[in-house]
């Protein structure tokens, strides 16, 4: 799957420039996310007390970034496993997401979810859980609650490309054109599911744009290592989905650098063929767009520094709330099994 | 209370309908809820009355259960209907692993106000795929609330109990019991999901029963009476969370227990009955507590099998009468050929 | 939809007559299924002896009958609810389908089955349940364990149009596309899922042809009440799938006459369109083929009133076996939990 | 008997080896079964030996168990894997409704030799959604029949009956078993799926565990032996269908009775052991059983919960000296941050 290959599958929005504020905001984004998440993998592997299954996206940031730089709070998204990326890029709080990993009473979910089920409320992150495609029939419900409520919002879908296997993304689509849902499902094609690579679970030249537009919805791909194109097909997918005219499926290619679950490298399991990894790393998001944007003029090196340190404190003070916060104490085992 | 007789299928449609009228958030959504069946007339006249509200639905439970929980996320309040279990069994990854769990590991952010109905087949060669009866299930999941009407009056207060719950509650419905007869209250009631309820006293022998069982229960305790056993049965509604003290404080008074479930008998609903009374009364049991529950196999559809796979009253009966040391005594005959899978004359096929 | 509407979606296989044998053969099936099926839903009503939930194929004979007569004794199919047709059509034991009915020990599932559980190994009929979608991955798994073995066999796949909505409709097809699989699967599409209407599960437009084929499978879609477009896309489907090409997606238009389940009519119900039923059934499928076949000088009145009574007879002797048969014993119940 | 020690997930790679070998139609099919983890190694080697009988598969389990399902009608016998329990959540359709009562509900025409692998996770922060242990599910389904190994010997030669039968088969292997040693004989041998196993003999009192908790209550008993209570162990590690009778046998000894189980109270699996044992032996209790299970709560995810959410062998001493009359006494101290989320030392994260 390569970028080529998904282009040819759907109308590719070719376009302008990038407004600067929107492009610097970008930069921005995709830098502060990498460096955490980063800095997390760091700590992860030296501390060990992060102890959750912990799934990084490093090397997949311009997607999330350029998707939810173009939301409104109040517009909701869902994840899964991989959803660090989503919940920094959505506005989630660091702080509670760095106690979460810690599993602290300060973290987004009280220390009972872990890495694999963020939440954080107050920007319309509504949850990520590790069940691939679970979450896919739960955002569009989150949208159809809007529109039986007679305020349709716009609500995001974010998965990968094993989940786009499972029965579930199809019901969801089917639903979502049949009710003309405003859902925009965001497929991260990462070439992989755990260490299994699209041949043995996807027929090959069968593209999921094809089907995501069988099934109704308008079906965009594009390159997700290129922070310009996923804003640009995003804008015209949220155009389309806010403006009532139904689901869209958005594909974008791209990579993950470490291993599948863990703050480690993982080239030595072999199932990456010779070379790749390092071809998509020529194909860093962070670097082409860092590049693209001093080139622009909209940022130079003493930005990208100043916006580095910037980033460097932010984490390191999230680490520390989470490192101080205190544990959740015991009672708190059997609180919120009933809702009321 | 006023005496107004309703059957089971109305007190279930009026709760909804209620539910329905106070709160905008409450809809329905359910292959054919919105269709002149409309699950064997529960969802009568609903349709019409908030057309907006009564959904049907693509063959696609798994997924349409988690738009249901999407949407009670974000402030619905879904009554997702099933007409037999077992389709709901294609969506137990969302009402498992997502619904129930979901206020818990989130810490509280969020919850999920949804009900799951699905109708309990049996009879008329419903057979293996469509009478199956897992309560056990259920009960078996933490975060969920399950419940088993048994009566009327149950069936609309505990509906509105749990359309009113805050969380997932699962609503278990024997389509034999579609059909009685009871008093039923105009206007909104709830019925707590809460312990066991007593629905007849007795000295000698407690029945706790569940569902389809506790109307066996009633039978068998009017034959028992006139041999001079008086049977206290407890109906329980409320499988999750499970209020064993009725049945406790019932068997200190009596000392024998009959745990009669519509399930199958491994790790089964009445083996929890049993475990509570033992666990909490051990020294009030004068004899072993004996189970009524389904055989361990699948369901059979001719009723020449069937008919010996249901437990009967008589089975109640001759359970107590060995309970109270006295002979079984004769069985009552079952033939083949008996059409003992109709609740009564009125069914006829093809349900 | 129509079969018009079915046309577009893909290549239509246009085709030169339909041998004289084999059209013989399928005018002769349709009408067997027909007039047991219409006798079995007589005595179903009367007798109320046939006591499990029963789903009748009156109208929609011409797919079971078109397809299965193109299939060699070891070549399986799979069925669901609505399963009489098939189960006929591919040569079934018309004795031990009616004492199943009957609930009878001498039933093609000793009784324990009904109407929606049938089953003839003898004639590669390896089953149907009434799960709606289960038994398109239990068909597909029927024909990759023929690969495994590495003895390719055609499998069938018989379902309706709201099976098509579930998710292992897509799991099986992916996968089965995946492996090339020699797999066929019949979608009739008689408009209804139960008393539900197309518009209210499926969105406006969407054809599952194209679905199917942007899974990868090939595509082909026709008129169901025609049997001998059936026989023809039939043909071109199985040269492919036998062929080792991969899987097939065959949608038939067809339309229900009775009751969803029961032997009744149900226009009280309302819920089909003023005419509609009428309009389908002037397109009987029986009737257009035995006009067709008179005009081709194929068969004449006599050979029609003659098969005619040989099926009544038929179906009277095996109504009086199933009567007649003992049922299962009590200790049967107990019989087959497991296998040894 | 050779002395020769494996791990648990050694001798479940043998098993399947061993089948493979012995049978052209046994293959495997999992997620990643044929990759570099080989599920946690317990696949290891065997895709390179068999190429063309370790099969990766889309995520779609619902769809590939029916897949699995369907070779198993036509003759072959898949192993279908999943890395956690919850995935099979996807699949209880085809487990179920399906290849459970196949054989039973065609009248024994046709049959379904399958058997489906669960990792149960725990530790390393699973949390609510990777490490539910729901045998009592399982347990209460017709026609399955449905393993814990607790042992490598058990592992191998359990698994090697599970591939051998002809029905479906469930296999459920608690993750924190894995690593353990044991001995293990060369070559093909069956553990049939039957009564439960003495692990130890003891007097005092009767400890019956499934799975993990059979380890813990090897510790417990040590510990207790020590305090000169005398526990004998029974190890259930074939739950459905489940023969109690080696545990009655022992009740009647000790008049005491702990049921143990890896899974949650409400109508789990502990409870169908106090169940059967008061059905059979009310009156050789001296004592109320104990039930020792999870608590009716999803799995909290950071340590700090999880450590008091997972029963310790602690709680099996002092329910056994309570049983005995004596003082519960001083109970082990669990801090929040005790690494209590690891078996053992090795274990290290992410997983
Ligand atoms: C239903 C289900 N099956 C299997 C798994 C195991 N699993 C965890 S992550 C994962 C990979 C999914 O791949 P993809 O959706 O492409 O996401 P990525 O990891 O590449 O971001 C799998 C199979 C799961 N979590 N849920
Ligand atoms: C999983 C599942 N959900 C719902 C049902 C209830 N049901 C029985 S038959 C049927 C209709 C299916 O429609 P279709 O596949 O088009 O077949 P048809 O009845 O039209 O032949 C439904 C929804 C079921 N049997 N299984
Ligand atoms: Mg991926
Ligand atoms: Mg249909």
């Amino acid at each position: 799957m390569t970028a080529e290959a998904l282009k040819t599958g759907a109308t590719m929005a070719e376009g302008g420039q990038i407004p600067p504020e929107a492009a610097r905001r970008m930069l921005d984004g995709i830098l502060r996310v990498r460096l955490i998440e980063q800095r997390i993998a760091e700590v992860y592997a030296k501390e060990q007390l992060m102890r959750c299954p912990t799934h990084f996206s490093i090397g997949q940031e311009a997607v999330a970034v350029g998707v939810c730089s173009q939301m409104a709070k109040d517009e909701k998204i869902t994840s899964a496993h991989r959803s660090h990326a989503h919940y920094l890029a959505k506005g989630g709080d660091l702080k509670a997401m760095v106690a979460e990993l810690y599993g602290k009473a300060t973290g987004c979910a009280n220390g009972k979810g872990g890495s694999m089920h963020l939440i954080d409320n107050n920007v319309g992150f509504i949850g990520a859980v590790p069940i691939v495609g679970a979450t896919i029939p739960i955002g569009v419900g989150c949208a159809y609650a809007s529109v039986l409520k007679k305020d349709p919002k716009l609500a995001v879908i974010f998965f990968g490309d094993g989940a786009a296997e499972t029965g579930v993304f199809h019901e969801s689509l089917a639903f979502a054109v049949l009710h003309k849902l405003p859902v925009v499902m965001v497929c991260e094609n990462n070439l992989y599911s755990v260490l299994s690579s699209l041949d043995v679970r996807q027929p090959p030249g069968r593209k999921l744009l094809d089907l995501a537009a069988a099934h109704g919805a308008l079906a965009l791909g594009g390159d997700g290592n290129d922070a310009d194109e996923v804003y640009r097909l995003t804008a015209q997918a949220f155009a389309h989905a806010r403006g009532g005219d139904g689901p869209v499926f958005l594909e974008f290619a791209t990579y993950r650098w470490l291993e599948h679950c863990g703050p480690l490298n993982d080239e030595h399991l072999g199932y990456r063929p010779e070379g790749e990894l390092d071809r998509w790393k020529e194909r860093d998001p962070l670097k082409l767009y860092a590049d693209r944007m001093v080139a622009r003029g909209l940022a130079d090196e003493a930005w990208i520094d100043s916006r580095t340190a910037a980033i460097h404190d932010e984490v390191e003070a999230a680490l520390t709330f989470g490192r101080e916060s205190p544990f959740p104490v015991r009672s708190e085992l059997d609180t919120y099994l009933y809702a009321s | 209370m006023s005496e107004r007789q309703l059957k089971f299928v109305e007190a279930l449609k009026e709760a909804q309908d209620i539910c329905m009228a106070a709160d905008p958030a409450v809809y329905i959504m359910g292959l054919g809820a919105p269709d002149a069946a409309s699950i064997f007339g529960s969802t009568k006249g609903l349709a019409e009355k908030y057309p907006d509200r009564v959904i049907d639905m693509p063959v696609s439970e798994a997924g349409m259960t988690g738009v249901a929980l999407g949407t009670a996320l974000s402030g619905m309040r879904p009554v997702m209907t099933h007409i037999r279990l077992e389709f709901a069994m294609l969506a137990m990854d969302q009402i498992v692993n997502h619904a129930a769990k979901w206020h818990y590991m989130f810490g509280g952010q969020a919850s999920a106000p949804m009900v799951i109905r699905c109708v309990v087949g049996r009879g008329w060669g419903q057979g293996p795929q469509h009478s199956q009866s897992l309560q056990a299930w259920f009960a078996h999941v933490p975060g969920l609330k399950v419940i088993m009407p048994a009566t009327p009056y149950d069936a609309k207060g505990l509906l509105i109990s749990a359309i009113e719950d805050d969380g997932p509650v699962v609503c278990l419905e024997h389509r034999w019991l579609y059909s009685i007869h009871g008093n039923v209250p105009e206007g909104h009631y709830r019925l707590p999901m809460g312990p066991a309820t007593r629905l007849r006293e007795g000295s000698d022998v407690t029945i706790a029963a569940t569902s389809y069982m506790t109307l066996e229960a009633v039978k068998a305790a009017e034959r028992l009476a006139a041999e001079g056993i008086s049977a206290e049965i407890l109906d329980v509604h409320t499988l999750n969370p499970f209020d064993a003290s009725p049945i406790l404080e019932s068997v200190k008074k009596t000392g024998r227990l009959i745990a009669a479930d519509t399930g199958c008998r491994n790790v089964g609903f009445a083996g929890e009955i049993v475990a509570r009374v033992v666990e909490g009364g051990l020294k009030d049991l004068k004899e072993a507590p004996v189970r009524i529950t389904l055989p361990d196999l699948p369901t059979p559809t001719t009723r020449a099998l069937s008919n010996y796979y249901y437990p009967q009253p008589d089975d109640i009966v001759v359970a107590a009468r060995q309970l109270m040391g006295r002979p079984a005594g004769e069985r009552q005959k079952i033939a083949p050929e008996d059409f003992l899978d109709v609740p009564d004359s009125s069914f006829t096929g093809p349900f």
